[in-house]
């Protein structure tokens, strides 16, 4: 069995980075470690050429588990855009923190290694290994700050939270193999095809397939799954929260994705619905809580929880026939998905960013010192009022396109559970802008406290800023840019 | 063999380590837990490998079991790790004390 | 400029204000007048512009669309920039290029606290863009974009530089409308899938009348009825109006009335009746009830307001009653009224918030007890314009009011499309209580001048220096004042330029 | 050659051009502006005559010009026309020329008020805008110079706005007659509705006509449509139960009262009446509605006047009553006669209105108690004033004689094609003849006869209720007490000319007159010749009385005015015994104690002779005077005004219920509501975010428990 090591390139390049990373570390002192940084950064880089140099290409190896097609290529491309991004967002923080500047990096670098693997998986145990390559590093950088009790304790419920619900992944998934005898995506939904009459399938598969939900969920941080989010994104250090919210959340949704359109499809009849209902729970939920938060961190936490269940929407109208109707809903819900978590990346690192330079020397993260932020900094004002006015949807921002995307989705054939979900997007559309606006009006029509400090986010930081709040007006006037890339996405998943 | 009697081991482990994981209070005895969840998947695997599938190939089944336990490896020794800090910083094991972050 | 071929006057059109904005970034914020004058120049500019088009759009094929540009905009889900204009859209076109001129003319001499003319009027010049935008789409996606474009730079102007409950009125105006507009986006990809046409325009969804069943049409047509029924604001969705009204600054409040809600308006005639008739059909009964409830509620509360401004916001809710009578009529007079009304009440209410923002710079109030009259003895130039405009405002031929609600009430007495079969005993009655409407509309405007501006000025304003209308303001003004009668004494000015428009898209809807 | 009625949209235009020329101005003319409105108004007058003459002279002729003014939609279109004909010609004739006699009155009146120029732009422009109704070639255009008049009417009867009260006023003249136009704009969508199919121009006064003559138009339509317009005509030209405003409406300067009563806002509800004549005569209930409203109103709007001190009030609830014959007339089919009324009335009203004002002019205050013995102070005024007093009490061979004769006659002939409402017309058009002429008689026998009282209540003049505040009356605030003198050249030559008409213009309309041209065939254009009554066939045939003699059936309203010695008696009769009656009791001045008392012997013989007086005063004067037109008064007043203060009031409580309760309560509460509920949820929530991380396990788990339990149960 030859391997493929083509095909595999951009998980060598990430690979080889972090070990670069641990030695570079290692040999430097000082000042010096915070060279890690532009040394990750070259290697995301490379590992984004050999990336763009696989482009349109169909491989696979390792016997068919991992695979390069344009769904993998897209989301790899995302994930390592985003490495940079959260680099760029990185380096001040952690040079000045003095944190273990050099694990730092080797982690992050690995748990993305873990998400370029996740879209090139097409067998369970890939699926289970690449979670895992992402989760574990995560645990231990939420925890990076290890004299800081909220950071300990965030990462300790990151922890156990994450392994139970791994352990229940798991469970379900050796149901599965149980029932089909094999791990191969494919292999599944042949089997299950193949066995199976819709509508009286066997409960315990449905149940497998649920447990198997959980993980990703956990990952997606999914209501009723979605306890650890809001403690652990504001006890860890906010470079990492923005990874947790932004990749390893779009991870989740990958592994999600392939799970629920490559193997389960044919059962789309069952799951789609409690997906639905998730959704529903999962945004109102955010919201809701979002509304009361007075630290920017907890908030944007809850609003990513909210997020995730905007994002989980297109899959409860996800169909489990091959007619042609059906082929179209499950294609469409699934560009709705990418394109959401192009759009959520692009925003919600930009949101990040912009918390991160408004704390950068003073620590400040409560809503309350956001007041008056335009005046002192119209860069991070500005800024912020564009993210946020693209996580709520307003026009010219990407994330108009993004709910358009999801609504799309809903509505492609028109059925009243497609409708209850466009409703609930609507409602909860509505009680998400008013913790936006409450914000934004804070950061414009509100005093600045007195004495609060200039925020001075620093050159790379404001760069990131910058070019993610004009990718983000861009996106939303041209939103052709990225929909052209991602309209030719097909989840042709072996059907 | 019959299948039940490794499915009724399964489904009793996973259970208490549930059951563990969600009552017990010493952080130690929570990781442990998390081990008993883990094994009962394995037993599960090789069950289902041995029994219904004997002829696969790829053996897929063990092949996980293999992995899951390679990888529970690394995660105790991360949650250990973890554990430990924590109990530097607070002088405690006891994971129910732990909830300085709440709202 | 040929109107076949100058699509790019258009497209130059929406783009100044924007280009306006940006390049007033440049200057330095403390240039402060020059700031005001740069706005007024940018505005300036594209007001003749627009007024150039106007000259060369050739009336005689009105009903097609001219200066039009087409091109592929997100292939991923065929949308496409299609801009284009034709006798419905030109008037409200026009307005919303007159309007905010006027608006920086005003502003080189009052804007409200705390100042920043450079945010305020590059706000401003983007809501021109979206505005105006929204009269000239022709395709549901950028027209969607333009609608929902207008929400961002009002809800700041709201915010910033309104009064003490800007920030209740700001939040309220934002998520109201935003949620009517998700509902209709609902509705349009509804229709984009139902139709198969694979395309988002229009003019091409007009004409293929009939997309879906009715019941899918009245599912549709609830989502798009959502969506602009707040925009205008029908009753029972008006209870934004109101607040935002009172707390926006004038040349917010100007606007706002003055183009803003007459996007919602253009949206049930541009979009909802001619791709969704069965389902318009289905809800015109309805749409006729709200709009007249709409109307005599208006009034009533009316009565109760204390607040000059609020009284003329909630007159806004009476006066779009009879805009939505007419095209609750679903015949050609009542989308002709509904159109005149449209016009006529962005016209005269603009003005009419232009005198209320003018009142309360100089009294530092909108109280109307407050102020206790003698108003006409103390600022006469002044009065005579209110009263002037406020009988405009109530109706009285001759001037601009007149036409939008009795023709609104003459086509509704004989509903199109099969509707006086099944409904005409209840448009009659619609029709009678619309009347009604008019009397409680005098009063409440009688009411209103007796104590504002007759009578003598009471103890509190006799030896207070005012200031007559200054100036600018006449410069701003005069426009309106000389548009609200023109409109009043030539009605052709508005109902001839719409007439071959409006047939065409009956006949599209089966009329 | 073009004929001269081709200039006749001149006629609106002049006062227009004079009310924008005046407004704009005025303030540096060296009479500040009048010049301009009485030259205007007055080359307009000419125009008018020509116009009149012309038709006069060539019954029948009649012009039609109208030009697309705008397209309303679906086809149709909106005409702006002048449509000239002999009733057209007449009104121009009649609005013109009082108009000009206020505008030349005021130049004196007015005299140094603040707002000289702004008056005259009012005055021009509210000639316009009745003249622009009249020449109307279809109703939409109507109504737009009737909402006009009723703005016009509010500007200057709330011309001394600095008084509530006279706010008030205006407020209530306004909202009043707006209160009718609901019913004329509705009625007049309904006719044009009819119309729709029918003809692109579903406005126009003839194919209106024709339509309904020819019975093209459904009766359903004519009958609702034309109540609906009567409705407006009801408020506008005061008929009960609408006519409260018009009282009211006295706070304007008095020579704007001259031109509201006389010929302007006041006629147009009876002139729209009259140009939809045939239209009307399609129904027999429209017919009949009318004639009762016009009774009811002529007789008890008299009874108003019997108990006004103030001499403009009482001139006032005589115009509502004379408005009431020529509804009446109309009622009856009497056409010709009810607008014969109007001509004639004009004139006469006009006269006694300017009169009134020269009175006020002199003494400074509206109450007849206040004057006394003006004869001789004021000659011209009290020559003038009794001639306008004896047309408006019909005494014959004066205007009013002739007109209501004409009236009364046409009730006649109702009758005798077999409708009550004849006979009624009849009876009570002569009963309130006498009123009419016994409180004329009274006021001018207070105001004229005796001494000069003087005014015991000054100040309340004043301040007091519909009493004039030009400046003069401040000027001379100190000098009440001084004789009054004759008023100026101004105000005088307008009364003579006005008397003058008073006295003649009966004649074109009078039996001496049988032959054409005169009124009848002037004003009774071909359309109107062609009237029928679809009805009348049925109703004679059921009373058994074919009036043969009077011409046929369709035409019982026309041909020449003659001689009817009958009517003539019993007018005279009641016209003496009126006047006696007056004499009797206010002869001697003001009784400041029952006048029969204060009459000595020669009373209490005449009593004791007759008996009539004591029983005629005591059984009728005292109940009528006292009880029964208080009573009138007091349903006026109180219970009709109550229900329009009431409905006011109901409206703005009801306006603070809905305001206060529904809409910041419930709308706007169930959309906070969303919100508030939105953060009570959110506060739950927290409970549940407990910050243990074992129950987040828990919680977790059972949650997959539970779905894993709902997810197999459903399937």
């Amino acid at each position: 069995m030859a391997i493929d090591f083509g095909a595999l390139g951009p998980e060598i390049a990430l690979a080889v980075t972090a070990l670069v990373v641990l030695a570079a570390d290692l040999s430097l002192r000082g000042p010096a470690k915070q060279l890690v940084n532009p040394v990750a950064a070259a290697g995301t880089v490379v590992a984004i050429a050999l990336t763009l140099r696989l482009w349109g290409d169909e491989r696979s190896t390792f016997g068919g588990t991992f695979v390069i097609d344009s769904l993998a290529l897209t989301f790899k491309l995302l994930f390592l855009g985003t490495l940079l991004a959260v680099l760029g967002i990185s380096w001040r923080f952690f040079a000045e923190g003095r944190y273990f500047q050099g694990e730092y990096y080797f982690l992050i670098v690995t748990a993305f290694l873990g998400m370029v693997l996740m879209p090139s998986a097409r067998d369970l145990l890939t699926l289970f290994v690449a979670l895992e390559t992402v989760s574990i590093p995560a645990f231990v950088m939420v925890g990076l700050r290890k004299r800081d009790l909220y950071s300990s304790e965030a990462s300790l419920k990151f922890f156990l939270i994450g392994v139970l619900s791994v352990a229940i992944m798991l469970l379900g998934m050796s149901l599965v193999y149980g029932f089909t005898g094999t791990t191969s995506l494919t292999g599944i939904a042949e089997a299950i095809a193949a066995t199976q009459t819709p509508g009286s399938e066997t409960p315990l598969l449905l149940a497998a397939v649920l447990l198997i939900v959980v993980g990703f969920g956990f990952k997606v941080s999914a209501v009723p799954f979605h306890f650890w989010a809001p403690d652990t994104y504001a006890g860890a250090p906010m470079p990492v929260t923005a990874m947790l919210a932004v990749a390893s959340k779009a991870a989740g949704f990958v592994g999600l994705t392939l799970v629920a359109f490559a193997a389960f499809a044919p059962l789309a009849g069952a799951w789609a619905p409690v997906l639905g209902v998730v959704a529903l729970a999962t945004m109102t939920v955010g919201n809701l809580g979002a509304l009361q938060q007075r630290d920017v961190v907890r908030l944007l936490a809850y609003s990513s929880v909210a997020q995730a269940g905007y994002i989980l929407l297109p899959f409860g109208v996800a169909r489990g026939g091959t007619d042609a109707l059906s082929l179209a809903v499950n294609q469409t819900a699934f560009r709705a998905v990418l394109l959401y978590l192009v759009a959520y990346a692009v925003m919600n690192i930009g949101a990040f960013a912009v918390v991160i330079g408004v704390a950068r020397r003073s620590g400040l993260r409560a809503t309350a010192d956001y007041a008056g932020l335009g005046a002192r900094s119209p860069l991070l004002g500005g800024a912020m009022t564009v993210f946020l006015l693209s996580l709520g949807g307003a026009p010219l921002t990407v994330g108009l396109w993004a709910k358009f995307a999801i609504v799309e989705a809903l509505t492609v054939d028109v059925t009243a559970f497609g409708l209850v979900l466009a409703a609930g997007l609507v409602v909860n559309s509505v009680i998400a802008f008013f913790y936006y606006l409450r914000l934004i009006r804070g950061i414009w029509m509100e005093a600045p406290a007195e004495g609060a400090p200039v925020p001075q986010p620093g050159f790379n930081l404001s760069l990131v800023v910058v070019g993610l709040a004009a990718l983000t007006v861009v996106l939303g006037v041209l939103p052709a840019l990225v929909t052209d890339t991602t309209s030719v996405v097909t989840l042709a998943l072996g059907r | 063999m019959s299948l039940v009697i490794p499915l009724l081991l399964a489904t009793f482990l996973f259970c208490v380590g549930v059951y563990g994981l969600i009552a017990r209070r010493n952080a130690v005895l929570v990781l442990i837990s998390v081990e008993l969840m883990l094994n009962a998947v394995n037993i599960n695997l090789v069950a289902f490998q041995n029994l219904l599938f004997p002829a696969e190939a790829a053996a897929s089944g063990q092949l996980f079991a293999l992995f899951i336990i390679g990888v529970a490896a690394a995660e105790v020794g991360v949650g250990l790790a973890i554990v430990f800090n924590l109990f530097r910083n607070r002088a405690t094991v006891d994971v129910d004390r732990v909830d300085a972050m709440r709202w | 400029m040929d109107p076949n071929t100058a699509g790019w006057a258009l497209v130059a059109a929406l783009l100044l204000p924007v280009a306006g904005a940006v390049a007033m970034l440049l200057i330095p914020a403390e240039a402060d007048r020059t700031i005001r004058r740069f706005a007024v120049v940018v505005t300036g500019v594209a007001f003749a512009l627009v007024a150039a088009l106007t000259a060369a759009f050739d009336y005689g094929r009105s009903g097609e669309l001219q200066f039009v540009t087409d091109v592929p905009w997100i292939p991923a889900i065929d949308a496409r920039f299609h801009l284009g204009i034709d006798g419905i859209s030109l008037p409200l076109f026009f307005l919303s290029f007159l309007l905010p001129f006027l608006s920086a003319i005003y502003t080189t001499k009052h804007l409200p606290e705390p100042g920043k003319p450079k945010a305020f009027l590059g706000l401003m010049l983007l809501l021109q863009t979206g505005m105006a935008g929204t009269f000239v789409a022709f395709d549901l996606i950028l027209f969607f974009i333009f609608f929902e474009l207008v929400l961002v730079p009002m809800f700041f102007m709201i915010g910033m530089w309104g009064g003490p409950r800007r920030d209740y009125a700001s939040v309220k105006f934002f998520l109201y409308t935003l949620f009517g507009s998700i509902f209709m986006l609902v509705s349009f990809l509804a229709v984009y899938f139902q139709s198969g046409l694979r395309s988002w325009d229009i003019v091409e969804l007009s004409q293929a009348a009939g997309i879906g069943s009715v019941t899918f049409q009245t599912w549709a047509f609830l989502g798009m009825f959502l969506g602009f029924a707040i925009k205008v604001p029908m009753w029972p969705f008006h209870t934004w109006l109101p607040d935002a009204h009172t707390e926006a600054p004038t040349v917010g409040s100007v606007l706002l009335a003055g183009v803003l809600l007459k996007i919602g308006t253009y949206g049930f005639i541009r979009i909802a009746l001619p791709i969704l008739p069965d389902g318009a059909l289905r809800f015109a009964p309805v749409l006729g009830v709200l709009a007249v409830i709409g109307i005599v509620y208006g009034s009533l509360c009316c009565l109760a307001q204390t607040d000059v401004k609020r009284l003329i916001a909630f007159s806004s809710v009476g006066h779009m009653g009879f805009v939505m009578l007419g095209i609750a009529a679903m015949n050609e007079a009542g989308i002709q009224a509904a159109l005149f009304g449209n016009i006529a009440h962005g016209v005269i209410t603009g003005m009419l918030f232009f005198l209320a923002g003018s009142l309360h710079e100089r009294y530092h109030t909108r109280d109307i007890a407050v102020i206790g009259g003698g108003m006409l003895m103390k600022i006469p130039r002044y009065g005579v314009l209110l009263t002037y405009v406020a009988v405009a405002s109530l109706g009285l031929p001759g001037l601009a009011g007149f036409w939008g609600e009795f023709g609104a009430m003459w086509a509704a007495i004989s509903p199109g499309l099969g509707l006086s079969d099944t409904y005409g005993g209840l448009y009659l009655g619609l029709v009678v209580f619309a009347a009604i409407g008019t009397v409680l509309t005098a009063g409440y405007f009688l009411w209103m001048l007796q104590r504002v501006n007759l009578g003598r000025p009471s103890e509190k304003w006799a030896a207070a220096e005012l200031d007559d209308v200054m100036r600018v303001e006449w410069v701003a003004w005069a426009p309106l004042l000389l548009l609200i009668l023109a409109l009043g004494v030539f009605p052709r000015l508005v109902f001839g330029v719409q007439d071959a428009a409006v047939t065409a898209l009956l006949r599209s809807m089966g009329g | 050659m073009e004929s001269v009625l081709a200039l006749a949209w001149l006629v609106p235009v002049l006062p227009l051009a004079s009310a924008a020329v005046v407004a704009a101005t005025g303030k540096r003319l060296p009479w500040g502006g009048a010049e301009v409105g009485i030259l205007s108004v007055g080359a307009a007058l000419a125009l008018s005559a020509a116009i009149a003459w012309e038709t006069f002279t060539n019954p029948g002729e009649t012009l039609e010009r109208a030009f697309a003014w705008s397209p309303l939609g679906g086809g149709f279109v909106l005409e702006l026309g002048m449509l000239v004909d002999g009733l057209t010609a007449m009104m121009f004739l009649l609005v013109t020329l009082v108009s000009l006699m206020v505008h030349v009155y005021s130049r004196g009146y007015m005299e140094g008020e603040a707002r000289f120029t702004y008056y005259y732009a009012m005055l021009s422009l509210f000639t316009f805008s009745m003249l622009l109704l009249v020449i109307s070639n279809n109703t939409l255009q109507a109504v737009v110079g009737w909402e006009l008049v009723g703005l016009c009417s509010f500007l200057l009867i709330g011309f001394y706005w600095e008084e509530k009260s006279n706010q008030d006023a205006a407020n209530k003249a306004f909202l009043t007659t707006k209160f009718g136009d609901v019913g004329l704009i509705v009625g007049v969508i309904v006719l044009s509705a009819g119309m729709l199919g029918l003809s692109d121009t579903p406005f126009n006064f003839g194919e209106t006509i024709d339509a309904a003559v020819s019975g093209e138009l459904a009766t359903g339509t004519i009958v609702l449509g034309m109540l609906l317009i009567f409705v407006g005509c009801i408020s506008k030209s005061g008929q009960m139960p609408l006519h409260v405003w018009l009282p009211d409406a006295m706070a304007g300067p008095t020579p704007v009262s001259a031109l509201i009563h006389a010929a302007t806002m006041v006629t147009a509800g009876v002139f729209l009446l009259a140009r939809l004549f045939p239209v009307l005569a399609q129904s027999a209930l429209v017919m009949g509605v009318i004639a009762v409203v016009g009774i009811l109103t002529l007789f008890f709007g008299g009874l108003l006047a019997l108990v006004q001190d103030d001499i403009k009030k009482i001139l006032a609830y005589s115009t509502i009553s004379q408005l009431g014959y020529m509804v009446a007339a109309i009622g009856v089919g009497g056409y010709t006669a009810s607008i014969f009324h109007l001509f004639t009335h004009g004139f006469f009203k006009a006269l006694l209105f300017l009169g009134a004002g020269s009175l006020i002019h002199a003494v400074h205050s509206n109450d007849i108690s206040a004057m006394g013995g003006l004869r001789r102070p004021m000659p011209v005024t009290f020559w003038t004033f009794t001639i306008g007093s004896l047309a408006l009490a019909g005494f014959p061979m004066t205007a009013g004689f002739f007109s209501k004769d004409e009236i009364l006659v046409s009730g006649d002939l109702w009758a005798l094609n077999g409708f009550a409402t004849g006979t009624y017309v009849y009876w009570v058009g002569i009963a309130a003849a006498f009123v009419t002429t016994f409180y004329m008689a009274r006021a001018w026998f207070l105001i004229f006869t005796g001494e000069h009282r003087g005014a015991p209540h000054a100040a309340d003049a004043h301040g007091g209720h519909g009493a004039d505040h030009d400046a003069q009356a401040d000027a001379h605030a100190d000098a009440h007490h001084a004789a009054p003198n004759e008023s100026g050249r101004w105000m005088l030559v307008p009364l003579v000319v006005l008397a003058v008409l008073s006295l003649t213009a009966g004649l074109i309309g009078s039996p001496f007159l049988q032959d054409e041209p005169n009124f009848e065939a002037w004003t009774a254009t071909e359309v109107i010749e062609g009237t029928t009554y679809p009805f009348l066939a049925e109703y004679a045939a059921g009373a058994g009385v074919v009036a043969a003699e009077k011409g046929p059936s369709a035409k019982i309203l026309h041909g020449p005015p003659t001689w009817h010695l009958d009517l003539l008696g019993i007018v005279l009769a009641a016209f003496a015994g009126a006047v006696l009656l007056a004499w009797r009791l206010y002869g001697k001045g003001l009784p400041d104690e029952d006048p029969t008392l204060r009459m000595g012997p020669l009373s209490r013989a005449l009593v004791a002779k007759y008996g009539f007086d004591a029983a005629g005063y005591r059984y009728v004067v005292v109940p009528v005077r006292d009880r029964l037109s208080a009573w009138a008064t007091r349903v006026s007043n109180d219970v009709i005004d109550g229900v329009v203060g009431g409905t006011g009031a109901a409206a703005k409580r009801l306006a603070g219920v809905t305001y206060a309760t529904v809409d910041q309560g419930i709308i706007d509460g169930g959309v906070n509501g969303a919100a508030f509920s939105a953060a009570w949820w959110s506060a739950r929530l927290r409970r549940i975010q407990s910050g243990d991380v074992q129950r987040y396990a828990g919680a977790l788990v059972a949650g997959v428990v539970l779905l894993v339990l709902a997810f197999v149960a459903i399937r």
